[in-house]
């Protein structure tokens, strides 16, 4: 049997759409949605319910429908969707849902984007108050933004057949959105939901672009895209909701808002069902009546909570021979799955058996609540309005102006005043004056919504009340939970978890609200209402993060000699966003193998490596000495042009913060350098210092960091490569001494030479410009081909390092750890009045004997290596626990120069205990270590001069 | 003994020209670029007298003028901070002209040539690929031609700046060019597909 | 996300800026004189009101600068920027 | 329709019918406790149960527990890395495995383990030395390679392909989740049927004292005489120590967190990783919980910025891709209050008679039982509990810091 009229709705007939749901194969026309085809075969069960497994079919047409939940499997299977939102496609495959939805195992194929939107006046709702503001401001010249849910504009006149000034209103709709969209800097926004309202004009909506497209959605197009809207002001005209009545059997399937009954049959041509009660509080249901009866429908009985009906509306009705009950309610109905027949009884009367009306739809309205979800994440306060039942605006936001159902105004031509209101007054406050008039529309409709009563529930069975039909909350858990003493909604809310689910209450909330204030025997108006908080409805993971997902997740940042290293079969570390080679494994070498093989050949002759993600940063002006004193521990002042220093700088607790080379360029110029991954820390240090604390000082920081290509080239025949490359520069020990440095060509380029050494060889530290990096790395390759040059990467540093104790900021130190911990004394200067952190020193804490100190430890048996974070402790036998820890190692290593495996260990009074032997509890073992000093070779520091 | 210099983006070349009609995109590799700080208007002066093009007084703006350097640009980076770009190979020689044009006036002039690489972009889409990840209003009733921002480009930072009715130039730093290159070809995506701009199929 | 009016840039993406915590608080003119209570006071303690704040943003992915700021912590409103130096205007929250 | 064997949360135990009266504030008490959320409950509890005050106050401006007791990801642990922290934690987690059967409420504590991920080499030194930390001082804990890891938790993408690859975790299997209401209103019941008055919707404006003495504590209901004033304010804390006269090293930051709708199970434990900044459970009726880093500036509204949670979005999908049709179904901020070593507070103050718990930042939730425990014990005895001693306020002046920077970048 088919639901489906035989004219009319927006849909094409002509088109047959093939789906499927739970198996069963069925077909609807394009316009459909996947709840209007099902409805059209008279598919009303939908899912079951979470708790209580009540079978439960479609409540309302649109957004707000609590119940109809489906899981759509094609093209790709999507979780807890709402059928009345699904637009209809062929090859859709989709099955109910009993709450819960299930993640697909797959890789998600579709592409998701974010785009930045501009605008003067932002209209959210393309209902008539949303299209007059719109078309209003438009005509002012305002940027102007239209968004709107639907997948086309029309709001509330998309359910309905009323006529406008006298013509269909479609017609109507469509002129203004015809104009709107020839009007240069407007934007209509089609199935784009705003979801969030922030601060400064800040707007969140989400458009689903292709998923109506089903199968041939373009694979190049992003399937949703979040719109970040700024705007200077808002008009929310974003209607309101019909609201049900709680009685009880009210969630069988069958039972229907009265509005969305009439939208089902006129925007998409379905009937609810064969015969009918509809029961509502106030005028607007007798629509839905009238329209139906017309179509075809047998409506038993108009059931009307008030104590008299409308009199005109009743006429109609007898005069399509439906009958009218004043003064009634549904107090319950019957059937196994879908309704199949309520039972009506007079509001508040004599006890006994109510009337039992055979029907298959209950159609209910128990009037309307605006939708204030935006205005209140925009922190409007809402009012409780007595007469309509809901919540309102209750304040005016100075750039937030609600307009039409969204007031609690139900008159059509009322509510499009007030969008013409507010889009002249949203475009002039944004600077656009008045720019035509927008002629108001006049609708024939025979029904206005207004004159209601509030009929929160109807007595009954209270277990069987549904107040939040998804969560399967009833009117029994609600008085449950007032009777365990809970006073405030929002304890009410997570007693029973109304308004907690997937529709966030847009049904429940209101009738929640009212219940509860009849049970405590309060005044709605005093009730705080529980707080709307974004999204508006549910926004997938996957469009949130859009396209910041793998690549381009988190930039990855490389070096003028990444391609180099890639070439090379370089093993790569992440270093802050820096992609560093850790390692070159030749063929079948595992790290270790390689490791050792890169250490011994820097040692021995010679090894190169890409320093180049090392921070620099230029530091130029008369007070720049001055500047650098303040915020490295020793003195750079008094460093002499031409030379170099090391440095250590602490954050003003006097815990070290970075270390790093500082070269005196000229009289008034440094080049300081920082470790990889404090570069931008350390410039925004000395930016905040100079700009906020020393604005008086005559020193500017540039960051050059990327300007320069730095390559280190290390170990004894560096000088032999060195000279080969660089003809013009006397290499000598004596005419370049260890930490100085030299301007001069390397392969004939620009570049400047520093005598530095983090290995403890005789080293230099090549700088380029990055784009003559690749050219004099693979210049020093050759010239070092005869010395068996080889690259080595940061693993091979960090042995080099840690042989001459050197310590590596972030590995040897957490924020604990002074210079004096690590044995750095020697780099603080006792003569300068301050510098950042010297105060700390003088703190209790900082004098404690029993500090942790960076010591070496040496494994009593040579080829056990310590896993790195072990912790130290200072007995042969593990105690019960708590046990206490002396420290832990920081750095561990074979050493092929050592022949033996060592560690960096922070240990409690270390430089004391060095000579004794300590434990390392590895797994089940304790591991004894000898403390030793923290530099193990060339103690002597011999090899640095070559 | 000579080295050829690589530009950051010399792997994107073809990868980059791919991306027509949709937008005109291409490295600008090896301008001379120089970070110049300095707020004494006299000195200021001085080193636009210097290089033919004044210095933009207005934030957010860039100037361009001729001069012994042919073509240049000043960018406003900030309050007393400019970026002087010029052609190739100019950049000791601009470097000495400014510091001699400031004199003894508090400043810093660095040579920041291959810190950042240039890309351009041109064609009526431009705007809308960069909004994907620009969150500055690119109409150009908001950024006319001779705008120079400094912001964020997804996740990157960017020096952007407004050239031409279609035109922009972006500046990124050279490690991060890469991320750039990848993110614009991937914010064309969109616009590929013919079927995709047609009404009626995909929303705007 | 909030629009945060750079003195320089004018209005753009909190995303773009940094945040500094409290303005106003000097470095002293010689710790070396304080007590460690004094010491302390300067390291750790700052305002932490439930209203307006006068605090230090940097506009570190536009033109760097640093400038103060007054803002309701409770709704986050930005009542007032101001550079660094300039003396806290007066708000009204 | 799917056939469903057990429909989603239809095991969970409902909340009991009685649970407490709102109570008028007596003219005075021997102890006011101000703030209603877990902690100022617990303290309640524990004064009345372990040391027999109950001539008890719990003053609550708002809704019990509706503060960050209602906007937190319910993670708890106490994996910590320094013995300080691994101290209170672990007496909490202890309290945690009995508190069931000792508030007679089920608050749903669920030992689904806590998987703490390693994205760089740091990372792995980091998490091994934690694990070798809690290890010896007697806390359940594992290092897990990549492969360990993907057995514990299918769905995190342990491919060395992606941006942050996962090198491996620490995991302490005791860990686990729970129910936030049931935990406060199982608190507040019992501390309720010992005597304890919970007043709510009454606001502190004052604090007075007498002779360098805490006297009085005036509020929007009327001034009431207290012996003792426990303050456990969280994000407000400032403010009301304010009103005593004392500065605070807190600053109070907004903390964002979301939840999705019902799933089907596919995550079975609790992932967080410092290095991408979000942290993810899957809670007891199937929705994903998942929060991200704290808001960067000082902020009361219980709102954050979009921009974190599209961030943490983007995150969350590179660890588990399998999340991307999941729907965002709710936002929210709490106020955490943030020490300069991200850790807490516990003590005595310079007034007498006034007594400080504050500072947990993003850790209070699991610390409710082991902080309210000491945390009474300190009102009781005016002397520290030995587990909240080291968190005094002293040591920002002397430097004793017991910084859990590490652990605490994403302390959930």
């Amino acid at each position: 049997m088919t639901f489906r009229t035989p004219t009319g709705g927006s849909i094409d007939r002509n088109t047959l759409l093939r789906f499927t749901f739970d198996g069963r194969a069925y077909t609807g026309h394009p316009g459909d949605t996947l709840a209007s085809a099902l409805l059209a075969h008279g598919v009303h069960e939908i899912g079951r319910s979470v708790k209580l497994g009540r079978p439960r079919g479609v409540v309302a047409a649109g957004s707000e429908d609590p119940t109809s939940l489906v899981q759509v499997e094609t093209p790709f299977s999507e979780p807890m969707l709402l059928a009345t939102t699904v637009e209809l496609y062929d090859g859709l495959e989709a099955r109910g849902l009993s709450g819960q939805g299930r993640l697909s195992t797959e890789p998600d194929p579709a592409r998701y984007d974010a785009k930045h939107e501009h605008c003067d006046v932002l209209v959210v709702g393309a209902g008539p108050a949303g299209l007059v503001a719109a078309l209003t401001a438009a005509r002012s010249g305002a940027r102007v933004v239209l968004a709107d849910e639907q997948n086309r504009a029309g709001g509330a006149l998309l359910g309905v057949d009323e006529y406008l000034d006298d013509r269909p209103s479609a017609e109507w709709v469509a002129d203004v959105v015809a104009e709107l969209k020839s009007t240069p800097g407007v934007l209509v926004l089609e199935r784009t939901t705003a979801f969030g309202m922030y601060q400064d004009g800040f707007v969140l909506a989400l458009q689903k672009r292709t998923d109506h497209l089903g199968f041939a959605a373009p694979a190049t197009a992003a399937r949703q895209r979040v719109w970040r809207i700024r705007t200077r002001r808002t008009v929310l005209a974003t209607g309101a909701h019909e609201r049900p009545v709680v009685f009880a059997g009210n969630d069988r399937p069958g039972i229907m808002l009265a509005s969305s009954a009439r939208t089902f049959l006129h925007r998409y041509g379905v009937l609810p069902g064969s015969r009918a009660v509809v029961f509502t509080t106030n005028d607007s249901a007798y629509c839905a009546a009238i329209d139906l009866a017309e179509s075809g429908v047998d409506i038993a009985l108009v059931v009307d909570a008030r104590p008299e009906a409308p009199a005109r509306l009743a006429a109609e009705c007898a005069a399509r021979g439906v009958e009218v009950r004043a003064g009634h309610v549904v107090t319950g109905t019957g059937g196994a799955g879908r309704v199949t027949g309520a039972h009506v009884a007079p509001l508040g009367g004599a006890p006994g058996y109510p009337d039992s009306v055979v029907c298959d739809t209950v159609l209910v309205s128990g009037g309307w609540n605006p939708v204030v979800g935006l205005f209140s994440q925009a922190r409007g306060r809402l009012r409780y309005d007595a007469g309509l039942g809901a919540f309102v605006p209750g304040e005016e936001l100075p750039s937030v102006a609600v307009a039409g159902a969204a007031t609690g105004e139900l008159d059509l031509t009322a509510c499009a005043r007030q969008g013409r209101n507010a889009g002249a007054a949203a475009a002039a406050a944004a600077g656009f004056p008045s720019g035509g008039q927008v002629a108001l529309p006049v609708s024939d409709s025979r029904c206005t919504a207004r004159s209601g009563l509030v009929l929160w529930r109807v007595p009954g069975d209270e277990a069987t009340s549904f107040v939040d039909l998804q969560r399967d909350a009833t009117v029994s858990d609600v008085l449950r939970a007032t009777g365990t003493g809970l006073r405030s909604l929002e304890h009410i809310k997570r007693y029973t978890t109304i308004g907690t689910a997937h529709d966030q209450g847009k049904t429940s909330g209101m009738i929640a609200a009212g219940i509860v204030a009849e049970a405590l025997g309060v005044e709605l108006a005093e009730q705080r209402p529980t707080t709307f908080r974004p999204p508006f409805t549910p926004v997938s993971f996957a469009a949130l993060a859009g396209r910041d997902r793998g690549e381009l997740h988190d930039p990855v940042r490389v070096t003028a000699l990444h391609p180099w290293h890639v070439a090379r079969g370089a093993l790569f570390e992440d270093v802050g966003q820096w992609k560093r080679p850790r390692y070159y494994p030749e063929d079948g070498e595992d790290l270790h193998a390689a490791v050792l093989r890169e250490c011994k050949a820097t040692r021995q002759s010679v090894g190169m490596m890409d320093g180049s993600t090392l921070g620099k940063i230029d530091v130029q002006g008369a007070d720049a000495g001055e500047f650098l004193d303040m915020l490295y521990t020793n003195v750079m002042s008094t460093l002499k042009v031409g030379r170099i220093r090391y440095g250590v700088m602490c954050g003003l607790d006097g815990m070290v913060m970075d270390d790093g080379t500082v070269i005196r360029v000229a009289e008034q110029r440094y080049v300081v350098t920082t470790t990889t991954g404090n570069a931008a820390k350390v410039l925004d240090w000395m930016e905040e210092w100079l700009q906020t604390e020393w604005p008086h000082l005559d020193v500017h920081c540039t960051s050059v960091t990327e300007h320069w290509a730095t390559i280190p080239l290390v170990g004894p025949r560096s000088r032999d490569v060195l000279a080969a490359v660089a003809p013009g520069l006397d290499v000598s020990n004596e005419a370049f001494e260890f930490m100085t440095w030299r301007d001069t060509a390397v392969a004939g380029v620009p570049a400047r030479v520093c005598r530095i050494s983090f290995s403890g060889e005789l080293a230099y530290e090549i700088n380029v410009t990055a784009w003559h990096g690749i050219a004099v790395w693979e210049a020093l390759m050759a010239a070092g081909e005869e010395y068996g040059i080889t690259p080595y990467g940061t693993e091979t540093m960090h042995v080099l390092r840690a042989e001459k104790g050197y310590p590596i900021i972030g590995q040897e130190t957490d924020a604990t750890v002074t210079p004096q911990d690590l044995g750095m004394a020697w780099a603080v200067s006792k003569k300068k009045a301050d510098f950042i952190g010297k105060r700390s020193f003088a703190r209790a804490e900082n004098n404690r004997p029993d500090r942790k100190q960076l010591v070496g430890l040496l494994p009593v048996d040579p080829s056990v290596l310590l896993p790195e974070g072990s912790q130290v402790v200072e007995t042969d036998r593990v105690p019960q626990p708590p046990v206490r820890m002396l420290g832990h190692v920081t750095s561990s290593y074979p050493s092929a120069a050592l022949g033996r495996t060592f560690a960096l260990a922070l240990v409690r009074s270390g430089r004391e205990r060095i000579g004794e032997t300590v434990y390392v509890p590895v797994e089940d073992s304790l591991v004894p270590v000898t403390v030793t000093e923290s530099v193990l070779y060339d103690k002597e520091g011999a090899r640095r001069d070559g | 003994m000579t080295a050829d210099p690589t530009s950051p983006l010399h792997a994107w070349t073809d990868g980059l020209a791919a991306l027509a009609p949709v937008l005109a995109v291409a490295e600008r590799p090896f301008r001379s670029q120089l970070t110049v700080r300095v707020s004494d208007p006299e000195a200021i002066a001085a080193a636009g007298s210097a290089l033919g093009v004044p210095f933009p007084s207005t934030p957010c703006t860039f100037t361009t003028g001729s001069g012994p350097f042919g073509d240049v640009e000043v960018l406003w980076l900030g309050p007393g901070e400019f970026l002087v770009v010029a052609g190739p190979g100019l950049q000791i020689a601009i470097e000495e002209v400014v510091r001699d044009a400031l004199g003894t006036a508090r400043g810093s002039v660095v040579d920041t040539s291959a810190q950042r690489t240039t890309v351009v972009l041109e064609g009526p889409l431009v705007r809308d690929v960069l909004a994907h990840g620009c969150s500055v209003d690119l109409h150009p009733s908001s950024a006319p031609a001779g705008t120079c921002v400094q912001t964020l480009l997804a996740r990157t930072g960017i020096v952007l700046q407004v050239t031409g009715e279609d035109a922009f130039t972006v500046l990124v730093r050279s490690s991060f060019a890469g991320y750039l290159a990848a993110w614009i070809c991937d914010a064309c995506v969109e616009y590929l597909a013919a079927e995709v701009t047609a009404p009626g199929t995909v929303g705007a | 996300m909030q629009l945060i009016p750079c003195p320089w840039c004018g209005p753009r993406e909190e995303a773009e800026f940094h945040y500094g915590g409290q303005a106003h608080v000097a470095y002293p003119e010689d710790p070396s004189a304080l007590t460690d209570e004094e010491w302390a006071r300067y390291l750790f303690f700052r305002d932490n009101p439930s209203g307006p704040f006068a605090e230090r943003w940097s506009h570190s992915a536009g033109c760097r600068r640093w400038f103060n700021a007054v803002r309701d912590t409770r709704t986050h409103d930005l009542l007032a920027v101001y550079r660094v130096g300039e003396p806290m205007p007066e708000v009204t929250p | 329709m799917s056939s469903s064997a057990q429909p989603p949360g239809a095991h969970l135990p409902e909340h009991p019918d009685f649970l407490w009266d709102d109570t008028e504030p007596k003219a005075s008490y021997d102890v006011v406790v101000v703030g209603g959320g877990g902690h100022g409950l617990a303290t309640a509890y524990y004064l009345a149960k372990v040391h027999g005050i109950t001539n008890v106050a719990v003053l609550e401006k708002g809704w019990l527990a509706g503060g960050n007791m209602a906007r937190n990801t319910t993670i708890i642990r106490s994996n910590y890395l320094w013995d300080e922290s691994s101290g209170i934690y672990e007496h909490s987690l202890k309290l945690w495995e009995g508190l069931e059967d000792d508030l007679g409420y089920p608050v749903l504590f669920d030992q689904r383990g806590v998987l703490n991920l390693a994205h760089s080499l740091q990372d792995v030194r980091d998490g091994v030395r934690r694990v070798n930390a809690n290890r010896l001082n007697g806390i359940d804990a594992e290092w897990l390679d990549p492969a360990g890891v993907e057995e514990i938790c299918p769905i995190v993408n342990t491919s060395p392909d992606v941006r942050h690859p996962v090198l491996g975790a620490t995991y302490q299997p005791r860990a686990g989740i729970a129910k936030h209401d049931h935990v406060a209103w199982g608190y507040a019941r019992a501390a309720h049927a010992m005597g304890v008055d919970l007043v709510q919707d009454c606001e502190v404006t004052g604090l007075e004292t007498a002779g360098g003495r805490i006297s009085a504590v005036r509020t929007s209901r009327g001034r009431i005489l207290a012996g003792k004033v426990a303050l456990c304010a969280a994000g407000h804390s400032s403010v009301l120590a304010k009103m005593a006269g004392l500065r605070l090293p807190l600053a109070s930051h907004p903390l964002q967190a979301l939840v999705s709708e019902l799933l089907e199970p596919v995550h079975p434990t609790v992932v967080m990783s410092n290095a991408v900044h979000v942290y993810v459970s899957q809670a007891h009726k199937g929705e994903l919980v998942m929060g991200a880093g704290i808001d960067s500036y000082n902020g009361y509204g219980q709102r954050g910025s979009f921009h974190v949670i599209e961030q943490q979005m983007s995150a969350a999908l590179e660890l588990f891709p399998v999340f991307a049709r999941a729907h965002l179904l709710r936002t929210w901020a709490g106020i955490v209050d943030v020490s300069p070593d991200a850790s807490p507070i516990v003590g005595l103050t310079p007034v007498a008679g006034l007594y400080l718990n504050c500072g947990w930042g993003t850790g209070g939730f699991k610390a409710t039982p082991g902080v309210g425990h000491c945390f009474a014990h300190t009102v009781a005895n005016d002397e520290p509990h030995p587990f909240n001693a080291p968190f005094t306020l002293e040591r920002f002046t002397t430097g004793a810091l017991v910084d859990e920077h590490g652990a605490a970048a994403v302390a959930h």
